[in-house]
Formats: C-alpha cells, structure tokens, sequence
C-alpha cells in the first residue's frame, strides 16, 4: 500500500439522482487523526457524502481514496473492512438481539472471541450503557439506540470515524458525555461528525467544513465559522451568536 | 371550563415493563407545555400513550372534557389531535405531495389548498413535492412531518423532539411560526424537546419527566442553564 | 438462542430425548407405528432445512421442495444405477447444495429480497415440477433409471449398509439410522447458529446494513447459508425417497413447498424445536383425517391450520417460551414493587 | 394469413386471461401485501356461484356479471374481518392462514355441492377466421379484461382512495395518526379484490370445467403475473401479463403447452432478476 | 381381527381425482353390504378399511403399507390412476396383500399378486379405431394425457391405426393440470384429421371438449375417446351439447340390457338416491372385484390368495352386470364384453357388442402360469 498522510482524499466527488445533484465535485481532504465538524444545511448533501464513502451509494463521479487507496466503487463491506466506521442517521442497529451482542458482533471482526468479549463490556462502558447490555435493542429509547450504535462504531476499532448527527435526541448531560467521548476517539482515530446542535459543535469543534447544495461552501476554524456572515445568513441564523456565547 | 388536554394518574407498560406512573398534567388552548427528560425517561411513551398507540393500564386522558381512552388512534386524531412522531414516519414510498395530500380530509380543491398554505410556511418543501419520502434528507424530513401533521388542522399537537437533525436557522423559523399559530388559531401543543432554547423560547409551563414520573414544574428562569435543569431531572440512569 | 450452545440445557435435553426415541421406540412400539415415525422423522429434516435458513438466515423461501425433490430424485437415479445407497445419499446432499449455491448467487448478488426472493424460489420450484412431469415418456431417462413422469420412479432401492449393498436396511434399523441424521442435523445446525457465523446471519436476518457497514459480506453470507439449507433439504429428499421406495413430481410440488412453511410457522419460526413439533403435530394429522371418513379431510386441515396461526401467531416454541418469560418477570417484579429497570 | 390472426387472437386471450387472473390479486397484494393463497379458490368460488345459480335458471349473464363478484366480494369481507384482519404486516401467517383457508374452501365446497356439478357451456359458439374456428366468446374474455383495467384506473386515478390505501400498507400506526381508518381501508380493499376475482372466476366458468380443485392450478400464474409486474396495479399486471402471456402462447404454439408454461415461468425468473422490484419497480415507476 | 374378514379400499375422496373415486367407493361399499346380509364369508361379517388417499401418491403409499402391516386385510380393492396403481402395488407384492386393480388402464401389469378386471387398448382400442376409422377415415389426431396411460394407449393407437391402414397425424401430451387448449384446437383444425382421438384423463382435461365446443368444432371434426366417460362424471360436467357424438368403448355402460345389470342400477339407486354421476366401468368393475373375490373365498372355504388364484383362475364365468366376465389364467386379467357407444343427451348408447374379448396386448408379454415371481407392467414398444 502507497504511503500516505491524508487518511481520507475524495476528488470531484459528485452524487446525483436523477435530476438532483445531492453532492457536486466535492474535493475534500482529511489528514490521520484529525477530528473534523461537517457543518450544513439541510439537504446540502453531508449523509449522502458519507454514503458515498462507505459504499452504500456508488458515486456518479469523482473518486475516493482512503488511506492511499482508491475505493471507488468498492463493495460496502470491503470499504468497511480497510478501517472506516459510520454511524448513519437513522440509527441502523440489531433490533431482535440483546444491546451486548448488537456490540460484541462489531468488536468480534477484527479480535478473536475473548478479546471481543472484553472489548465490547469496555466500550458499552465507554458509552455509559452497560445497564442495557441485556435489552434487546428494539425495546429501546431513541437516544439509547443513538448510544447503541455509536457503540458499535467505536467496537469496531476503525481508522475513520464517521458520526451522522450523533448529538440528536440527546438532553444536555448524555450530549456533554457524548463530546468527551468523540474527543477521546479522536486522539486515536480520524473523525467526521455531521451534526446540527451548535452547543455540541462548539465543544468539539476545530477546523470546519460548511457543506451547502451539495458543494463545499466554506473551510475554516469553528470560530472564523460562526462569525462568517454568509454562513450565517444560509445556515446558522441567531444561534451565531448564542453558541458563540 | 374544562382544559383541552387533561391526563390524570396515566400509567402505562410494555407488555410486563411498566414505562409511565401516575402521570397528571394539562393543557389549555393555545398552550405549549414543555417536557423534558433524560433518553428513555419515557416521553415518547407518553407522546404515544395520548396518541393511543401504548396500551394504558391505569389513569384517565380527556380531550376537550371527554375521556378518548376507548378511542382508536385514527379516532383521536378525527377528534383534533395530531402527532410529529420520534422518527418522522414519514411514508417512504409516497412523493413529499402524497405525504402532504393523505391526512387531508375533504374535496380535491380543499387538499390543493392546503398543501399549498403549507408550502407558504415551511418553503423548504416547495422544490422537493415530487420527490419519494424516503429520499428526502433527515432535516427534510422532519419538517415534512411537522407540515403533514399541521396539514390537518390540529387542536392539539404532540410534537415528539421536532427539531431534531433541523438546521439552526430553520429551528428559528420553526419556533416562530408554531408561536404564532398557537396565537392566531390558538393550537395547543405538548412538546418534548432536548433543544431548552427551543423549549424555553415557547413553553408557558415545563415540566421534567423521570423513570416515567412526571417530576415537579420547572420554573422558566432555571431554562436557560443546561446543568440546573438536569438536577431537576434527576440523575441520569 | 444467543448464548453458547454448550452452556445451554435444553441443548443436551433435545438430545437425551432423540437418542432416546432412537434406542427404546423400537422395543416399545409396532413395527408399523415405527414405520410412520420415520416418516416424521425424515420430514422433520425437511422442516429444519426451511427452519435454519427461514430463523436464522432471514432466508424466506417459498421453493424449499425444489431441493427436497432435487434430492429425492438424485438419489433415486444414482441409487437404481449404483445399485448401492452410499453415493447416492451424498450425492443427495452435495447436488442441491451447489444448485442451491448457484440459485443462491443468482439471486443475492441479483439483490433479490424479501417477497421476490420467495417468488423466484416458488418459480423454480413449479419449473421443476412442470418439468418433471413432463418425462413420462421412454425417452427420458438417465441410465437405469427411467424418470417417469407424473408416475414417478418405482421401487427406489431401500438404503443399505456402506459398502454391503446385499445388506438393506429393515424398518426399525432405517427408523434408528434416520433418527441418528435428524440428530446430527439438529446438533450441526445448532453449534453452526451459535458460532460467530451463525450469530453474524442473526445480525443480517435483522439489519442488513447494519451488517455491511460492520464489514459482512451479507450476500455471499446468506448465499452459504441458503446452500446449507439446500443441503439439508435434499438430504431429507433421499431419505423420503429411500423410506417411500418411490418418489414422484409431487416432491417438487408447491404443496411441499407450503407444507414446509406451515410446519416451521406452527411449530415456531427461530427456534429448531419449533419445526420438528410442527411435523409431528401435522403430519399426525393429515394421516389421522384420511384414516377416518367424517367430513372432508381437506376441510378439517385447512381449519385447523388457520386456527394454529391465529391462535398461536409466534407459534408453539416460542408461545411457550413467552409464558414461561413471563411468568418469571412477574414473580421478579413482585420483589422489586415494580419499577421500569432502569 | 388467417393462421397468424388465430395466433396473434389466441395471445391476445391469453394476456386477458393473465388480466383477469392476476388484478384481484394485485389489488390485493399490491396495495395491502397481503398474500391471498386462497385466491385460486376464490376464482373457483366465483365459478361455482355461476354454475350453481345458472342452474338453478338464474339468467348466465347476471350470474356472472353480478352475482360472482358481490358473492366473492362479501365472502372475501368475511374472511377479511374473520381472519386476515389479525394478519397485517405479517406477510407470512397471512401465507399460511389464506393456504389453510384455501383448502377449507376446497373441501367446504366439495361437502356442500359434491365434486360435480353441471357445468355451463361456452355462450355464443364459435366463428369463422378464413380456414379456422375460433370461439367468440374470447372477444368477451378480453373486453372484459380491458374493463377491469380501466375501472381499476378510474378509481385510483380520480379517487384518494389508491394513496390512502398505500399509505396505510406503508405505515398504518402513521397513517392511523392522520385519521384514517385502516381497518375499514383494509377491508374495503380486500373486498373489492375479492369482487374483482369473482367475476373473472364467473367469466372463467363456461371455458373450463369448475371443479372444486380449479384454483390449484391457477394460483402459481396469478402470482408470478402480478410480482413480475411490481409495484403497481395497472402497468404492472399489464406489461408483466402482455410479456408473459405472449411469450407463453408463442411457445405453446412453436412446442406444446409443457414448454409453454416452462418458458411463462423462465421469462419470470429472468425478469425479476434484471428488475429486482418487478417491472414497475424500476419502468413507469410512478404509473398508477 | 379374526372377528371379521378385513378388505381394505383405497380410492381418491378427496383432490383431484374424487370425481371417479367417491362413486367407486360407493359401490365397493355396496358389494360389502350385499356380501353381508347376504349371511357374510366364513360365518363372518366383512369389514371394510377406508382410507382416502386425497389423490396424493405419497399418501397412497402411506396407507397401503398401513393396510398391509397395520390393517392386515385379506385384500385391496382400489388405485385409480395407473400412476397410483404403480405406487401401491409394489408394496402389497412385498407385504403378498392381495391386490385387485378395478380400473381400465393401458395394460401390461403382470403380477401374479394382483387381478386386474378392467379393460385394456387390446379390448378397447383394438376396436373402436377401425370402427370410427371405418366411419370418418383414415386421419387421426390424437391427444392424451401425459403419463403412462397416456403415453402407452397413444402407442397403441398408433398401432392400431396403422394396422388398419390410417395414419396418425399427430399426437400430442398434455400435463393433466393443462386446461387451456385454445393452441391445440387451432393446430387440430389446421392439420384437418379425420377424428381426433382423446385419451385425456381428469377434470381439467374436460376443459378440451368444452373449448372444442364453443369453438364450433363438434360439426367440424368428431371425437372418439378412450377414457371419455370412465370416470362416470365427464358426461355430468358437460352440457349434452358438449359430450353429444363422442364415441367410446368400455367394458361397461348403463345402457346394457340384461336383468342383472338393471337390478345392480336399481339397487344403486335405492342405495344412493341423489347420486349424481353415471355408473361408468371403473365403478361396475369395482363392484364386480368385490364380488369375484367374496366367490372365490365362499369357494376355497378361506382367504389365502393362492387358494383363491387357484378358484379365480380356473376359468369361472362369473355372470355380472356388464356381461360374462372371465378371469384369463395367463395374465390374471379380466376376458369380457366389450362394447362401443356414442353419446347421446349425456347418455351412452351402445352401437356395437363384441363378446368375450381378450386381453392380448398383456397376454403377447405377460404369462403368470410360466413365470408367477414376475412383478412388473411391460410396455409396449413401437
Ligand atoms: N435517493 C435519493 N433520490 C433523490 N434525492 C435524494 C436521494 N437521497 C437524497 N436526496 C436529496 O439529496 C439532498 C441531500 O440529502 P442528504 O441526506 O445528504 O442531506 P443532509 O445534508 O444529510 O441533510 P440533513 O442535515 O437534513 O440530514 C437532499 O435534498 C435529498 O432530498
Ligand atoms: N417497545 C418497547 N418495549 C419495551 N420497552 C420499551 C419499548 N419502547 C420503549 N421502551 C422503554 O420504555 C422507556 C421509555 O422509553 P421512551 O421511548 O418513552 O423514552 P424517551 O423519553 O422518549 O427517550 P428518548 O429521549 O431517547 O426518546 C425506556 O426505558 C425504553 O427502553
Ligand atoms: N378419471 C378417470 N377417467 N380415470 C381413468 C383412469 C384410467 C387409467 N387407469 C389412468 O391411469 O388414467
Ligand atoms: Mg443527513
Ligand atoms: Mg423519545
């Protein structure tokens, strides 16, 4: 494998369906271990980005390179499998089996079975879920499932992390947990957190990506961000001032 | 005169797991009562508990002064109650119109009507009317559920965490116009938010739910602090 | 059903009670009666074939005859041109196996799900039915082995012992050697559901996503697990074939097919008790209905198969299972005042 | 000359016949995923509500036109209420309970009028196409297939009913937060399915015998018609029917009736796997 | 039970083919009961074993090993289709239950195991072909049911035909869940036959002569058929204008005028009063079965089959509703009248009576005195 030092590199990356261009030439960079905020409006294309990274939409155009590899076009698990974790939106989760095994299943793929045993009990501690090991995750709350999930993103020990709106449903305490929790990943892998909730972005955020129709709008640190006007204007609102409070 | 939304001693289960106890609250016309709580305190079991969807075990729910606990869903939601779902919902298969058109009693005329009227509240939509529900983006869809609920004119609306995945500016939007309807058209709503600048800016009156209890009032002043309120919420699980 | 196979008792209790039935029905029974529970038995292969791919691969198929029939016929042609029943067992098992492979490709890596997926296994099984019986005449036959169409193949050579084709097999020792397959087919498939794989598919059966963003290959994955099935299906195929000493095109039949489905329904969908007990439970029926001239069998049937799914929806296992559940949480929740465990 | 005409006249019948067959069915499954493994016995039960009344000297017309589909249509309420009711969602147990209904029918049926009954010939005889004989009645066979289809479309296109019905297949818990009544939907849907196949049962009776196990051989090409046409009622049972139908009776043609069928079903397979969602799943997606 | 003398029936109540087995049953039943008040066997009653075997082959098997293992009956009556036929005879040759087969068939069965009373193509077919020959000509369109039966009797057809100096234009097999002949009707009408010649078996075939109807055809070519009518309901389900004109032979019909067959129909009607279907060979024949055998036991004083073969098989005439009938020694098939008849308002009328006719088709394969272990049906190969 070419050497590398940006994890993650996608060149004209471009999505579109039918008539809609959901994501439009996106170049877009990410050094190891940097932790990113992928900010945006509403349908400006950041889930539709991230499925274009994991596979699970297959790029119109454009390429995508990970860890100097081009993966274009691969196969979900394939990608899955060079070390890119996601947590989509809509939480995908195990419904019919209990919180531990949904965990132990992500942990299980790359340690053999006592170390993953180990594993998962450590991240579903991470996660501050142990007491639901045992639930069967379709009789959980929405913000419990969110905890699932990101739970098996981290089990999975992967290089790049992808976080979609992680922070929603969460009430203040489980968001200020959850902000630790992303930092820490971060000093051992890459991330990119999409996410509405400025409270949170504030308290994780460095450099900024402002998705906008599909293209990159603007790349910036957090607080040259908020101050922007046009983003403002597109995106932010009054919660400029509020969260920079 | 009566309140429009009265639930008395409200308890309800999951099969043999008990998930609300004895919950007593009210709202009056043109209200918004607030409800916070930790994830899995049990708001959206109450949500669904009024909207008639969680079997209720004990307790009493009275909409406009009648008891509706024998009522079907589709029966509460004839009455005038309207429900944003956990989730959104949204029919994946139907286009943004069709998601809009199904709730809407009456004539041919009456729908195009109103589903332009909602178009003028929530724009966003407007580029979107013949795209699949499911493809629409989270924060699309989101909204869609809240213009599809409106769509039929609700007395009272339980508006389950509405801002989630909903950019910043948009919130703001969102918070405005539902302030104004509760003026213009004096709509009540029940609404269960995570976002306490959401909350604060409509709710007269917010109550804290824990391990399915309904804590004490929240006075407004404690809103603004995210860690305040979190004692009143008692500790997290 | 998550937890280790060998930490689980009622494992080691399906077990005891199978080598049981083996060891003393003989003694204890009419050679008859021993006769038609090795029908039972054979059928219970078949149910468990549909039962592991259905609970826990999320594989519905409505075509599982296809390779029961593939199987019964395979060995019958193998056996009455062998003349010896060893080969033909294992042919019996390795051709549907790599057609259900091939279907298997056909139809994961075409991304059929769902109701389509058990449209196209229910085509095929009418494509082999029609075809079937469409070799009435002389024509058709491979080898020895004429295949006879509507008709079917007579007098299909009773299995005998490996390697000794002069020593056929009598009832009961069938009904022993049978009983023994149904046994390791049903510890096979358990240890296999509970390893890593079988947990994998589990995970697939309830969110394929979920899965490929974990790295599975969820199609080759449940491609595996529809050619077990196959397998296994057209193992109990042979044995059918072998205990009827004749096989007909009604093997491929969409009755077949359906009859799986009703068995592993009623007895319950992810368990592999469940189908077992639905072959009995049924099967015992249909034979006692035709025995006696009250109303129309078919009637009866029908009836009571429509009272087992609205009665019991979840099916016989897994009701039971509940109720014992339950049971359990009330006492516990007496102690505890009930609160949600939180 | 007049031989291509019979052939070309013997596919078009056959397309009619795979109409008739399949859009009760559709209704049924395509707007409520309801798998219907009675519906060959429904057709049967359409048959002999013919037969039995035309005997009885109600007039052959109104027997067919009117009495099979409200018989069928309330006999299907009552199953819908009895039975199906209990099974949404659960595609499966709706599979099962509708085989076990299927085969109570079959012998219910056969208790109640014994295995046979008087049937009724062919109404109008047969007419001239140069050197050959074909039988006018297939010029009512298709008609009538022309008219199921364009009622259908009617109803879906100038009526909310179709969407109302999807939204509920789609998600009933929300479409009942929106006010509608899904079991009343549910019910009304299943009823005028059942009614459609009734009259296609009734319109069926004068070719074939009737005979309590008719359906059998009915069920299998009524379903592959209506998956491989997908989602949508009317292009769907359409293309996949005008597809299969001519396919089926080239060959019949060509061979004999065995290869017939066996290239009706291959066709099947080969379409489903190019359009995984059936034709309409991906062509004339938003087609009524 | 040594109380009773056991006799196990076997015929389809129920699916596909319960047309022609529910009126079998009746009259095998019948038999029983005049056996019974006529004093019984041996100073004991006999009992009938009933089981339906739902027109499922496996089923067959199921309950012919449960009469034979179970049951121990002293003998079997039934199996209609020669599919079934196949299934459960095998097994009684292994368990030596006596097996009477009552059906009319293709022929060629030698199995000193069982007594085959119905009719076969040598008997039939043998005759009626050079008499419609004789009536239309020499081109024949055959059609059949695709299965033994119909593969075998189209053999002989062939045969015969051309014995006679015709020519078979055309045969064709159709699957018996087949119910749509639109396509054959056309290419029937385009080859132009002089007759066609039916061997279609069962209710969906039935659709056939329907369609061959409304097409217009019956004034265009004529049908002869050598099954049309053996079940005793094909007439029923068809309209007359339908069934009017096709030509058949059996062993069998209504219209045979000697007094035991009308008090045999008398007694059936009295038995079963709303009885819909027509009394065909398949059920006469059963009737006879039943019969033959509870003589042949009165005669050997027990129930072993082999004293039995030895009475059956001495060359009795046995005088039955259907003529003289006779048990030929070579190939344990029936020797009887055969006859030939037209439809007419839903009815047989016979036109032709050809007496005591043989078996030959079996007897040129088949000899039991030579060989009794043989066990085998031998088709014929052309
Ligand atoms: N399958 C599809 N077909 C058509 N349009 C689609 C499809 N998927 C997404 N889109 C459109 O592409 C745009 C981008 O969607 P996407 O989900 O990426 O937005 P997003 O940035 O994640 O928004 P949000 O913040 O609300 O989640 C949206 O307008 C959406 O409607
Ligand atoms: N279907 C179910 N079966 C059993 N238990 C359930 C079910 N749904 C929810 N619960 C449990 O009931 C409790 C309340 O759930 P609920 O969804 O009301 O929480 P919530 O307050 O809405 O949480 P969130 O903020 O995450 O949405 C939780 O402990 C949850 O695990
Ligand atoms: N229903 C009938 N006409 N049956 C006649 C059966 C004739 C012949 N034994 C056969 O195998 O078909
Ligand atoms: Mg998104
Ligand atoms: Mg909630």
């Amino acid at each position: 494998m070419s050497d590398w030092t940006n994890i993650l590199e996608t060149r004209g990356l471009t999505m579109q369906f039918g008539g809609v261009t959901a994501v439009d030439a996106v170049d877009f960079t990410l050094r190891d271990g940097e932790l990113r905020c992928l900010l945006g409006p509403n349908g400006a294309g950041k889930s539709t980005f991230f499925k274009c990274l994991t596979g699970q939409l297959i790029p119109t155009r454009g390429s995508v390179t990970f860890k100097g590899e081009d993966m274009t076009g691969w196969n979900t698990h394939d990608i899955v499998n060079l070390g890119i974790g996601i947590k989509t939106q809509m939480p995908n989760v195990f419904d019919g089996v209990s919180v531990y095994e949904n965990v132990r299943l992500s942990s299980r793929r790359k340690h053999m079975a006592p170390q993953a045993k180990e594993l998962a009990e450590k991240t579903l501690e991470r996660c501050g879920i142990t007491h639901l090991a045992k639930r069967e995750v379709g009789t959980l709350s929405h913000g419990q499932r969110q905890l699932v999930e990101l739970a098996m993103v981290l089990a999975a020990e992967p290089a790049l992390i992808l976080l979609d709106e992680p922070a929603a449903g969460m009430t203040g305490e489980e968001r200020d947990r959850l902000a630790r929790l992303v930092l820490e990943s971060a000093r051992s892998a890459a991330v990119i957190v999409v996410e509405h909730d400025m409270v949170f972005i504030r308290q994780i955020a460095k450099f900024v990506t402002v998705f906008n129709r599909g293209a990159i709008f603007r790349e910036a640190m957090i607080d040259e961000i908020m101050a922007d006007r046009e983003v403002q204007e597109i995106y932010l609102g009054k919660q400029a001032n509020v969260a920079s409070a | 005169m009566s309140h429009l939304l009265e639930v008395s001693g409200l308890s309800a289960a999951y099969g043999l797991v008990p998930a609300l106890h004895r919950v007593d609250f009210h709202a009056d016309r043109g209200e918004v009562v607030g409800i916070l709580g930790h994830n899995g305190m049990g708001k959206t079991t109450l949500m669904r508990a009024i909207m008639g969807y969680v079997k209720v075990t004990g307790g009493e729910i009275r909409f406009e002064g009648n008891s509706v606990l024998g009522q079907p869903v589709n029966a509460r939601a004839r009455a005038g109650i309207g429900l944003v779902p956990q989730g959104r919902q949204i029919f994946p298969n139907l286009s943004v119109e069709e998601n809009l058109q199904v709730g809407i009693p009456g004539k041919a005329a009456v729908v195009a009507q109103t589903v332009e009227e909602m178009l003028e509240l929530f724009p966003r939509l407007k580029r979107l009317l013949d795209r699949r529900g499911g493809a629409l983006s989270g924060g699309e869809q989101q909204l869609l559920a809240l213009a599809r609920c409106l769509c039929r004119r609700p007395k009272l609306m339980l508006l389950d965490e509405p801002t989630e995945g909903i950019q910043p500016s948009i919130i703001d939007e969102i918070s405005e116009t539902l302030a104004a309807l509760t003026q213009k058209v004096d709509i009540t709503i029940v609404l269960v938010e995570q976002n306490l600048e959401f909350i604060a800016g409509l709710s007269k009156r917010v109550y804290a739910i824990s391990n399915g209890v309904l804590e004490k009032e929240i006075p407004r002043a404690e809103l603004t602090d995210s860690r305040s309120v979190s004692a009143f919420m008692g500790f997290t699980a | 059903m998550e937890k280790s196979v060998l930490r689980d008792p009622g494992f080691y209790v399906m077990v005891a009670i199978g080598l049981a039935a083996m060891l003393i029905l003989p003694v204890v029974l009419d050679m008859f009666t021993i006769m038609q529970i090795t029908q039972y038995v054979v059928l219970a292969v078949f149910a468990l074939s549909l039962g592991y791919i259905w609970g826990f691969g999320g594989i519905l198929s409505f075509g599982q005859a296809a390779f029961f029939g593939l199987g019964a016929y395979t060995f019958a042609v193998a056996a009455i041109n062998i003349g010896e029943t060893t080969i033909p067992l294992i042919l019996a098992f390795l051709i549907p196996c790599l057609f259900g492979a091939a279907l298997g490709y056909f139809i994961f890596y075409g991304r059929l799900s769902d109701v389509y997926l058990g449209v196209v296994t229910m085509v095929v099984t009418l494509l082999f039915w029609k075809l079937a019986n469409h070799t009435a005449g002389p024509e058709y036959a491979i080898g020895a082995a004429r295949l006879g169409g509507f008709n079917g193949i007579p007098s299909i050579p009773v299995m005998n012992i490996p390697g000794e084709p002069e020593a056929m097999l009598d009832p009961v020792q069938m009904f022993q050697v049978f009983m023994g397959f149904l046994i390791v087919v049903y510890i096979v498939l358990r240890v296999l559901i509970a390893s890593d794989f079988g947990r994998v598919s589990i995970g697939i059966r309830e969110n394929e996503t979920r899965a490929s963003l974990l790295g599975y290959d969820v199609r080759r994955h449940k491609l595996v697990v529809f050619a077990i099935g196959s397998g296994i299906a057209g193992l109990a195929g042979a044995m059918w074939a072998t205990y009827q000493a004749f096989i007909d095109p009604n093997a491929f039949s969409m009755e077949m097919s359906a009859k799986a489905l009703v068995w592993v329904m009623a007895g319950g969908v992810g368990t592999l008790v469940g189908p077992i007990i639905g072959v009995i439970l049924l099967q015992w029926l249909t034979l006692k209905l035709g025995t006696m001239e009250l109303l129309n069998s078919l009637a009866v049937l029908g009836a009571i198969m429509m009272v087992l799914v609205l009665a019991l929806p979840k099916g016989i296992v897994p009701t039971l299972r509940k109720l014992i559940v339950d049971g359990w949480t009330l006492a516990r929740q007496k102690k505890t005042g009930g609160k949600a465990d939180e | 000359m007049d031989y291509t005409l019979v052939v070309a006249l013997e596919m078009i019948r056959a397309i009619a016949w795979l109409v008739l067959l399949a859009s009760g069915l559709a209704i049924i499954f395509g707007m409520m995923r309801i798998i219907n493994f009675a519906h060959g016995e429904f057709l049967m039960l359409g048959g002999y509500t013919v037969v039995i009344s035309t005997n009885a000297g109600v007039n052959e017309w109104v027997s067919i036109l009117i009495l099979a589909p409200v018989v069928v249509g309330v006999f299907g309420i009552i199953v819908e209420r009895l039975v199906i009711q209990r099974l949404y969602g659960r595609i499966l147990d709706s599979l099962l309970a509708t085989w076990g209904l299927s085969m109570l029918m079959m012998g219910g049926v056969t208790m109640i009028f014994g295995n046979t009954v008087q049937g009724v010939s062919t109404p109008f005889g047969g007419m001239k196409i140069g050197a050959y004989q074909v039988p006018i009645y297939n010029f009512v066979l298709i008609g009538f297939a022309v008219l199921v289809l364009v009622a259908i479309w009617c109803v879906l296109k100038f009526t909310k009913a179709g969407l109302i019905a999807r939204a509920t297949m789609q998600n009933a818990d929300m479409a009942e937060a929106l006010g509608i009544r899904t079991r009343w939907v549910y019910m009304t849907t299943f009823g005028i399915g059942s009614a459609i196949t009734g009259l296609a049962g009734g319109l069926l009776a004068p070719v074939t015998g009737v005979v309590p196990t008719m359906g059998m051989n009915l069920v299998g090409q009524s379903f592959i018609t209506v998956i491989t046409g997908g989602a949508s009622v009317i292009a769907g049972t359409l293309s996949s029917a005008t597809l299969l139908g001519t396919i089926s009776q080239g060959v019949t043609f060509l061979t004999g009736p065995v290869y017939g069928d066996a290239a009706l079903l291959v066709s099947a397979l080969v379409l489903l796997r190019l359009l995984p969602q059936g034709i309409t799943g991906r062509i004339f997606k938003r087609s009524l | 039970g040594t109380d009773t003398i056991k006799v196990g029936g076997l015929h389809d109540l129920s699916g596909a083919l319960d047309s022609t087995g529910v009126p079998m049953n009746q009259v095998f039943q019948l038999a029983i009961k005049e056996i019974n008040d006529a004093g019984g066997l041996l100073g004991k009653q006999v009992e009938a074993v009933i089981y339906d075997p739902q027109s499922n082959m496996s089923l067959y098997s199921q309950y012919a090993t449960q009469l034979a293992l179970k049951d121990k009956v002293d003998v079997v009556m039934g199996g209609i289709t020669s599919a079934s036929r196949e299934t459960i005879r095998p097994i009684f040759h292994r368990y030596n239950t006596f097996y009477f087969y009552n059906t009319q068939y293709e022929g060629g069965v030698c199995d000193r195991n069982e007594i085959t009373l119905g009719t076969t193509p040598a008997q039939t077919v043998k005759r009626v072909i050079p008499y419609a020959m004789n009536l239309y000509g020499k081109k024949v369109y055959t059609v059949a049911a695709d299965y033994n039966y119909g593969h075998i009797t189209a053999a002989w057809v062939k045969r015969y035909v051309e014995e006679n100096g015709g020519e078979v234009i055309a045969t064709e097999f159709f699957p018996l869940d087949v119910a749509q002949f639109g396509s054959t009707i056309s290419k029937i009408q385009g080859a132009k036959p002089d007759f066609v010649l039916s061997a279609m078996v069962g209710t969906s075939h039935l659709g056939f002569y329907r369609q061959w109807a409304a097409a217009g055809m019956k004034s265009q070519i004529p049908i002869v058929s050598t099954v049309y009518g053996a079940g005793g309901t094909e007439q029923v389900i068809l309209t007359h204008e339908e069934s009017d004109g096709i030509i058949a032979s059996f062993g069998y019909f209504e219209a045979i005028d000697n007094p035991t067959n009308k008090a045999f129909l008398e007694k059936v009607a009295q038995e079963y009063p709303d009885k819909k279907w027509v009394m065909s060979e398949i059920s006469e024949v059963t009737y006879e079965g039943m019969k033959i055998w509870a003589d042949a036991v009165k005669e050997a004083g027990s129930t072993k089959r082999d004293a039995l073969l030895e009475v059956l098989t001495s060359g009795k005439t046995y005088d039955m509703p259907a003529g003289k009938v006779k048990i030929d020694p070579k190939t344990q098939h029936a020797v009887r009248d055969v006859y030939i008849a037209t439809c007419k308002d839903g009815a047989f009328a016979i036109n032709e009576t050809f007496p005591d006719s043989q078996p030959e088709d079996t007897q040129m394969v088949c000899d039991l005195i030579k060989d009794p272990k043989s066990n085998t049906q031998y088709e014929i190969s052309l």
